[in-house]
């Protein structure tokens, strides 16, 4: 009934629709590679036949799931500003080494040691995107160029601090360049209870379901309530909507700037965090990359809301989850990607057309209202 | 100013720039600054970047932002190395061009048919060109397939069949070579002209000759038809232009389709570079010529210079790592010219012609320039080498350097990634 | 180097073809693949066919995995074989060091292979390759084979795997001609795996050396190697390949005649015999070492260019075999 | 040429039973108009009447629900403009279009380009195009970008346009909204020539003495119906069309008594704003005191948004702003509107407003420090909903809720709410620029009475105006800007609009020195 709620049902029924297009879409791509499609989409549902694969494969589902939202949160603060922050690539590999070598250089009680590490990743990566947007503020340099460029550098940049200044030990034979490992009160306490709670066995995956996902939760409550209720928030959005309004608002656009990009930086810089912290134990030369490309498409199709970038972080971890599965059925595992992009595009379109419907809704109501024949009288 | 003025300037801007490259050559001794090989290469590895570029600037000059060249790209690698090992070159080029084609129909739907946000459906593509490539070579390049037998592999095709041509400039850079003769012997100046036109001429792929032509051809079309008007119309005011009248949808259309399609081209050139197709080889290209158009203010001259500048960092630094440093004191020369520059207006000028804040700003300025060049220099005398990944990213911080000098200049069509739609009024 | 401490493959437990009563049940072999997957027609390759073999001749079943493109999943796949009760499992690639270690702690009733890192684990079997001394004897051909005294070397990625390469080559260069000149260049850092896959820019970077006066460039980067043999081509000049046997594997015809030799690195044979080893029984903890001794590497000869000089690689062959000399693994 | 087209007696134009629905409105019902040819035709009716609506239906931009449209006696169904345009039908939209980065001529031959082997032929285009100015009196530089031209030069452009395309039906859809006087008189003197070419004007205005001035015939407009429709002749007086436009009395903005005090509310002392070495404000200075409305008159572009944006802080500018006691000069903008300054832009879509926002989130925009919006470091949703429903009802913003989205609200009804939000912050000085633009008659009266109830409570007002009758209504004082500078201060009890417009063109001269 009140258009918040309206606009928000017919979102959902798209998007619903958008993917059940998609999923037909790939279906004639996997019949035309000469698989069945049901043996697919079986295999996206298929754990493992063991209770362990199953947990197994529900903690990889999720901890895949926690750097892709909290790529979707970086990029989604610059997006909401219309600052296209194409650099969270190079910010969260940056900030992971940094943080990694730092949080080795010292051993701490846990809490301290983490925060410590959070802080430093953080920092790093908000630093490093301070640099386009002291460029764009002081220089008027477009940021998409300026965080191409810079993710380059970013790239090489590890590379550098990896076999140089920041190389740890190695153990003989291992060909990985590395960071020295991290003490053990850096590794961040998995989530494994909560399988117990269940009755579930716990999963052995790679130290099971990493504690990160509650940081990741934290962040994106956070990021939502700074968005969504804060003063800040609203002058980011007001930014975003429409500059010239928010300028002659009083919001000052180029701290606006600085403000949303070292803010989506300093976000990006936990992306990698998950993985070193509940994972290796350090950064090293198969660090994970590509994260701040896929964060991009997460964000957009959760329309740069933390609620949509969860569905859609959770949407992208299990698709990619399933690429063993889906080999295992004889499927070509890269039907995933296909699947991703056929959704992304579908579930926007498909917003398109609700938004424009709903909007359409309520302009019927608003002209019903200019029927309304009152004048108020307006006493001098 | 005159159009004559801003021609002769760039004449004099070019110039400059060849006498200041000889001089750093001379003085450090890297002749890889200038030769023949350099710009060759520079030539081979600017041609992709450029035609993303190219097709960046027919999409943004209608108004449809397109970061989805690099999918683009990618179908067109693809698709280009799939026709071509079976039926040759002409057929590559035509595959890849319609591959990046579609994938520029499809932008074009999502954008303009159904107003989606530009950036999200490029996105989409960036996923979808390696993913359906993938998926493809999956299917059509498994083992046992006639693909695999005649040298595919999943990431890679069979080589294209048949040759293409790669003409040089008769006399000059090929047989006698007086070109290369002139560059060998180092002379100022004189080497370094040869150094540079026997690269640009010798070997050419057809390719790049065809590339090359498209830049004054988008010119042309762009600015000098009924439909380029239309086009650049639909990117700067399309509401203006569909009262007079203009079908706008089937310009933009037609824009992101030829967009897509150079996106393609470039694609196609890598294949023929490689003579197949190799998984992951547009390596980002469509991201540095989105970066090269935008570099080159929305016009064809100035991407041209951006994926040159790209190009030839790019290409020094694989031929020579120590030539590179040289950079550091082609800047301290390129500052220094900037201070003398500053000090001769500030005399003719007097003291007092401008408000007292400007002033300051200006020796701060000044003071950093002097600064930077003291520093540029010193790096030079001393640094002997760099490592590798300071030389690999020569190309990208030039870029980021020459942004930083002249990005103010810069101005986008004004519709630019503006969703449109008929009838609706702005 | 990793490979010191480790056993080499001819001490390895061999007793396959004795012991056929410690079978127990049909043998299930999985396999990861490394980024990119089966049918790049060099290092994942050879790991399949290795595996193929112990198909055919060992009866076994097997299951191959290809990981995503970002590698992201690598320690899922293996868990996901080792949960289908796949033992044992092979990880191509040292890019699996830490996965494999981790799984084979998670499963220690299975036992695992990592190619190209050495064992971390005791369930776990390191397949090393001293490609240090397959690209001595590169070296040693080049040097001898070069008129100029002038060669090159072309690196994909600049890692500590291909580093080895480039190392085991220069020592070889120096040991016959100690004043010759050696060009390097390596495409990309360590972590930007483009260099593997760009062989524009491996021509362009072979066409400066050939340009310099190099007369051999010897590649080990990937795809991008096909750009090198172009630019060899073209100078008319001579390119060694890397891996597998290029002359064969490379289809065009004007680019095998370039192809003087190529550095083998036998992925194949070293899958086979670890899977056969574990059918007999054997139980990891070691490394194995595939080296010169047991033809682990070494050079192709398809095309005979390297003939005449067969005296000199085979002296130079025994004297890495008898120890007289040490190649080293870092440049 | 005209006899032969008066020969023919056919009408122009012939509007049948027109009706267009648009989701949840009826834009036109049942419209019938007859427009004969070599006249000038005028269509007036309130804001919302339906008659942009008409005249993109006659120019092909919108398809019409029923009806029948007859052009010089055929009936036509039109696609698209490009068939309006085949059939001599040209139209000069209510706001420009044209695009900012091409010059004069590319605009003007865009969509009829000619062309020679495939090339544009610029020379033809410029050789026709100085033709028609120099028939038409309508000189305007080929070369020049549009974006350096001034709304006069533009508007020529746009007459251009149609004329290039051979037009022999022009739809002006109010040409005069953003002209003076003068340039008002110049354009009614290119269409009286244009008419006794021969040529069919189809007009629309709001300002009913104009359309008295230069129509042949009228038609009004009521809620998307023909009302009436008469020759010139028959119309007595410009109120007469009034109420039939709106069907009830007509409000006048007349300042009553004075409520000028003598305390100081607002200064600003030799403000020069400079840019590209080119002063767009020239050491300007005046006071203003509570309880007063100064009104700047000034052709567009003569500095008033400079003079605008400088006073709130969006831009950089020399010299001495004074609020109350407080020198503002160096404050950011945020500061600024927290010491109570109030301000109604000019553009409400560009400054004023986030569109694809809610109405309570519009509330809060520029308030966002203040109450009720803000509850410390929050935003106060609950406050800013209630708070908003209070200016829906005082303001009467037709909207079905404070949720909907501003979008959806018809242009009175969103600068209802801006006047709304920013006198719910008690401003002690308020810029009020083009505060009833693009504002139906009905919500111009009722904010026309905010701002004196306003007034008369102690605030100082700055009005920036092009409509010089609710200038010199409302103000207390004019003050004249004309290329920057403020040239005449004049008493609007006694100055005309075409005084006014003299010294806002500059055709007299400036009467003091500032
Ligand atoms: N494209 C549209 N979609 C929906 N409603 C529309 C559309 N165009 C116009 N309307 C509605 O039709 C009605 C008539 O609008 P129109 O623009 O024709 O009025 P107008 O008489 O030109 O007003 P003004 O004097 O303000 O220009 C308005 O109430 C408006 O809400
Ligand atoms: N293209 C359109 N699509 C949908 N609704 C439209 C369109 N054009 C106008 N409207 C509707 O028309 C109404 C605006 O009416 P109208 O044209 O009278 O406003 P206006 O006074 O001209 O506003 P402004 O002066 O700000 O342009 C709104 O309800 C708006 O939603
Ligand atoms: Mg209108
Ligand atoms: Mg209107």
């Amino acid at each position: 009934m009140p258009a918040g709620l309206n606009r928000a049902l017919l979102t959902v029924a798209g998007a619903v629709i958008a993917i059940v297009l998609a999923i037909a879409i790939s279906s004639v791509a996997i019949i035309a590679a000469g698989a069945s499609p049901l043996d697919a989409f079986a295999a996206f549902f298929d754990f493992g036949d063991s209770a362990r694969a199953q947990s197994n494969g529900i903690a990889a589902f999720l901890n895949r799931a926690v750097p892709l939202f909290i790529a979707g949160l970086a990029v989604a603060v610059g997006f909401r500003m219309n600052l296209f922050n194409i650099g969270v690539e190079g910010q969260y590999r940056l900030a992971a080494i940094v943080a990694a070598y730092v949080g080795s250089t010292f051993t701490a009680p846990a809490p301290i040691q983490i925060a410590v590490i959070i802080i430093v990743a953080a920092a790093t990566g908000g630093l490093y995107a301070l640099i386009p947007a002291v460029m764009k503020v002081t220089r008027g340099v477009n940021e998409v160029i300026a965080t191409i460029m810079l993710n380059y550098i970013a790239i090489n940049l590890t590379s550098y601090l990896v076999r140089g200044p920041f190389a740890g030990e190695r153990a003989a034979g291992q060909l990985t360049t590395t960071t020295p490992e991290l003490p053990e009160s850096a590794m961040f306490p998995n989530l494994n209870f909560v399988f117990d709670w269940f009755g579930q066995v716990a999963p052995t995956r790679g130290g099971g379901l990493q504690g990160f996902l509650l940081v990741a939760v934290v962040l994106g409550l956070i990021v939502w309530i700074v968005l969504e209720r804060t003063r800040f928030g609203f002058d980011v959005k007001a930014s975003g909507l429409n500059g010239p309004a928010a300028l002659a608002s009083g919001v000052n656009p180029k701290k606006m700037i600085i403000a949303a990009m070292v803010m989506s930086g300093g976000i990006a810089g936990l992306i990698g965090l998950p993985e070193i912290l509940g994972d290796k134990g350090a950064f090293n030369s198969n660090f994970t990359a590509g994260l701040g490309f896929l964060g991009i498409a997460v964000a957009l199709l959760g329309r740069n809301k933390p609620v949509g970038i969860a569905v859609a972080a959770l949407l992208f971890a299990f698709l990619d989850r399933a690429q063993g599965s889906l080999q295992f059925a004889g499927v070509p595992s890269s039907v995933v990607t296909i699947i991703q992009a056929v959704i992304v595009l579908l579930v926007v379109i498909a917003n398109e057309v609700t938004n424009r419907l709903a909007l359409r809704i309520e302009e019927r109501r608003a002209a019903q209202q200019l029927g309304r024949d009152n004048p108020v009288e307006v006493t001098v | 100013m005159t159009r004559v003025g801003k021609y002769h300037l760039t004449l004099i801007g070019v110039a400059a720039l060849l006498l200041l490259m000889s001089l750093v050559r001379i003085i450090t001794g890297q002749n890889d600054i200038t030769s023949s090989g350099t710009f060759y290469a520079a030539l081979l590895l600017a041609v992709p970047i450029g035609l993303a570029g190219l097709g960046g600037l027919w999409a943004e000059r209608a108004g449809v932002v397109n970061i989805g060249l690099e999918g683009m790209m990618v179908l067109g690698t693809w698709f280009a190395g799939w026709a071509g090992y079976q039926w040759g070159p002409v057929a590559a080029l035509v595959a890849g061009l319609l591959a990046g084609a579609i994938g520029g129909l499809i932008h074009a739907v999502a954008t303009v048919t159904f107003g989606v946000d530009h950036i999200i459906s490029g996105v989409a593509i960036n996923l979808l060109g390696p993913g359906a490539t993938r998926f493809l070579s999956e299917v059509l390049y498994k083992e046992g397939t006639p693909a695999a037998s005649a040298g595919a592999g999943i990431t890679t095709s069979p080589a294209i069949s048949g040759s293409t041509w790669s003409p040089s400039l008769p006399v000059l850079s090929d047989g006698p070579d007086l070109l290369g003769k002139l560059e060998s012997t180092h002379w100022f100046l004189l080497s370094d002209l040869a150094g540079i036109l026997r690269g640009l001429t010798h070997n050419v792929n057809i390719l790049v000759l065809l590339a090359v032509l498209l830049l004054p051809l988008t010119y042309f079309v762009l600015w000098h038809t009924a439909f380029g008007l239309r086009l650049r119309s639909a990117g700067e005011n399309p509401w203006a232009a569909e009262s007079l009248g203009v079908n706008v949808y089937l310009t933009k259309y037609i824009a992101v389709v030829v967009s897509g399609a150079f996106a393609g081209l470039g694609g196609v050139f890598l294949v023929f570079v490689s003579t197949k197709y190799v998984e992951g080889q547009t390596a980002g290209r469509g991201f540095i010529g989105l970066a090269a158009m935008i570099f080159g203010n929305w016009r064809p001259g100035g991407l041209a210079a951006g994926a040159a500048l790209f190009g030839y960092a790019d290409g020094l630094q694989l031929r020579d790592q120590k030539a590179v440093t040289s950079f550091f004191l082609f800047g301290a020369v390129l500052l220094l010219a900037y201070l003398v520059m500053r000090a001769r207006s500030l005399l003719t000028a007097g003291p007092g012609a401008e408000p007292a804040a400007r002033g300051a700003r200006q020796y701060t300025l000044m003071a950093a320039a002097a600064l930077g060049m003291v520093v540029l220099f010193w790096l030079w005398l001393t640094v002997d080498e760099l490592p590798n990944e300071f030389v690999f990213i020569t190309p990208h911080v030039l870029t980021l350097l020459v942004l930083l000098v002249a990005s103010q200049r810069l101005r986008m069509p004004k519709a630019d990634g503006v969703r449109y739609r008929r009838g609706e009024q702005h | 180097g990793g490979d010191s401490g480790g056993t080499t493959a001819s001490e390895a437990p061999s007793s396959a073809g004795a012991s056929s009563e410690a079978a127990k049940g049909p043998l299930k072999v999985g396999l990861a693949f490394d980024v990119g997957g089966r049918g790049d027609k060099s290092f994942n390759d050879a790991a399949y066919a290795g595996l193929e073999k112990a198909k055919t001749d060992l009866g076994a079943e097997i299951k191959e995995l290809s990981p995503a493109a970002d590698g992201s999943n690598r320690g899922d796949l293996l868990r996901q074989l080792a949960d289908a009760g796949y033992n044992p499992i092979i990880g191509v690639g040292f890019a699996y060091g830490e996965d494999i270690k981790k799984a084979a702690e998670e499963y220690p009733d299975i036992q695992f292979a990592v190619v190209d890192s050495a064992s971390n684990a005791p369930n776990v079997t390191g397949l090393l390759f001293a490609e240090e001394q397959g690209s001595y004897l590169a070296g040693v051909a080049a040097a001898t084979k070069s008129k100029a005294g002038h060669v090159g070397f072309v690196g994909g990625v600049e890692n500590d795997l291909i580093k080895k390469f480039q190392a085991g080559f220069e020592a070889g260069v120096k040991s016959v001609k100690a004043d010759a000149k050696i060009d390097v260049k390596y495409l990309t850092p360590d972590g930007d795996f483009s260099g593997f896959k760009a062989p524009d820019k491996g021509k362009l970077a072979a066409e400066k050396m050939y340009q310099d006066g190099a007369d051999i460039v010897y590649h080990a980067s990937g795809d991008s190697g096909l750009g090198v043999f172009q630019a060899a081509a073209a100078a008319k000049k001579k390119a060694i390949g890397v891996d597998s046997d290029q002359r064969q594997t490379v289809k065009e015809a004007d680019l095998q005649s370039v192809i003087m030799t190529s550095m083998l690195k036998r992925v194949d044979v070293g899958v086979f015999e670890f899977i056969k080893a574990i059918q007999g029984g054997a139980k990891g903890g070691t490394d194995t070492v595939y080296d010169l001794k047991v033809d682990g590497v070494g050079l192709a000869t398809t095309g005979g260019e390297i003939d005449d000089i067969k005296d000199k690689l085979d002296a130079a062959k025994q004297d890495i075999v008898d120890g007289k000399i040490t190649v080293p693994a870092k440049p | 040429m005209s006899a032969d087209t008066l020969a023919t007696a056919k009408p122009a134009v012939e509007l049948e039973g027109i009706t267009k629905r648009f989701p949840g409105v009826v834009a036109n019902h049942d419209i019938r108009i007859t427009v004969e040819p070599g006249t000038v035709h005028a269509i007036v009716g309130e804001n919302g009447a339906g008659k942009s609506t008409l005249m993109k239906i006659l120019y092909g931009m919108q398809k019409p629900d029923e009806g029948t449209i007859k052009v010089n006696g055929e009936e036509v169904s039109f696609r698209s403009p490009s068939d309006a345009i085949a059939v001599g039908i040209g139209m000069v939209h209510q706001h420009f279009m044209l695009a900012d980065n091409l010059t004069v001529l590319e605009n003007i031959v865009l969509g009829a380009e000619p062309t020679r082997a495939g090339l544009l032929d610029t020379g033809a285009a410029r050789t026709r195009i100085a033709k028609l100015a120099e028939t038409h009196g309508l000189r305007v530089d080929p070369d020049r970008l549009v974006e350096d031209l001034g709304v006069g030069d533009r508007q020529r452009v746009e007459i251009l346009k149609v004329l290039y395309r051979g037009a022999r039906i022009l739809i002006l859809d109010e040409p005069t909204a953003v002209l003076v006087p003068q340039e008002v008189e110049e354009l009614f003197q290119n269409l009286r020539e244009l008419k006794a070419d021969g040529l069919t004007v189809i007009f629309i205005s709001h300002k009913l003495d104009e359309v008295l001035d230069i129509a042949d015939a009228i038609t009004v407009i009521r809620r998307g119906t023909t009302v009436a429709a008469m020759p010139r002749a028959e119309v007595t007086s410009a109120r007469q069309l009034a109420e039939l436009m709106v069907g009830s009395e007509l409000p006048t903005p007349e300042t009553r008594e004075s409520t000028v005090t003598d305390r100081m509310a607002f200064q600003v002392a030799h403000l020069t704003v400079e840019a590209g070495g080119r002063l767009l404000l020239d050491d300007v200075s005046f006071d203003i005191h509570e309880g007063e409305i100064l009104g700047i008159a000034g052709v567009e572009g003569n500095g008033q948004s400079e003079l605008i944006e400088a006073i709130m802080g969006i831009r950089a500018a020399h010299g001495v702003i004074t609020l109350g006691e407080q020198d503002v000069s160096s404050w950011p903008t945020l500061r600024r509107r927290e010491a109570g300054i109030g301000y109604i832009p000019e553009d409400r879509h560009r400054q004023g407003l986030l569109l694809e926002a809610s109405l309570w989130e519009n509330r809060i925009l520029g308030h966002q420090t203040r109450k009720p919006a803000r509850k410390g470091i929050w935003i106060d949703r609950r406050a800013s909903r209630s708070d908003t429903e209070r200016i829906v009802k005082e303001y009467d913003v037709r909207t079905p809720g404070v949720d909907t989205l501003a979008l959806a609200l018809s242009g009175g009804n969103q600068q209802k709410l801006i006047v709304g939000r920013e006198m719910s912050s008690e401003p002690k000085f308020l810029i009020a620029a083009h505060p009833t633009r693009g504002v139906d008659v009905g919500a111009q009266a009722a904010i026309w009475d905010h701002l004196r109830a306003a007034r008369a409570a102690g605030l100082a007002v700055l009005l920036i105006s092009a409509d010089l009758d609710e200038l010199i209504g409302l103000s207390d004082t004019i003050r004249v800007i004309f290329r920057g500078r403020l040239v005449a201060t004049l008493d609007p009890s006694d100055v005309t609009p075409e005084r006014l417009g003299g010294y806002m063109t500059g055709a007299i001269a400036g009467t003091e020195e500032t």
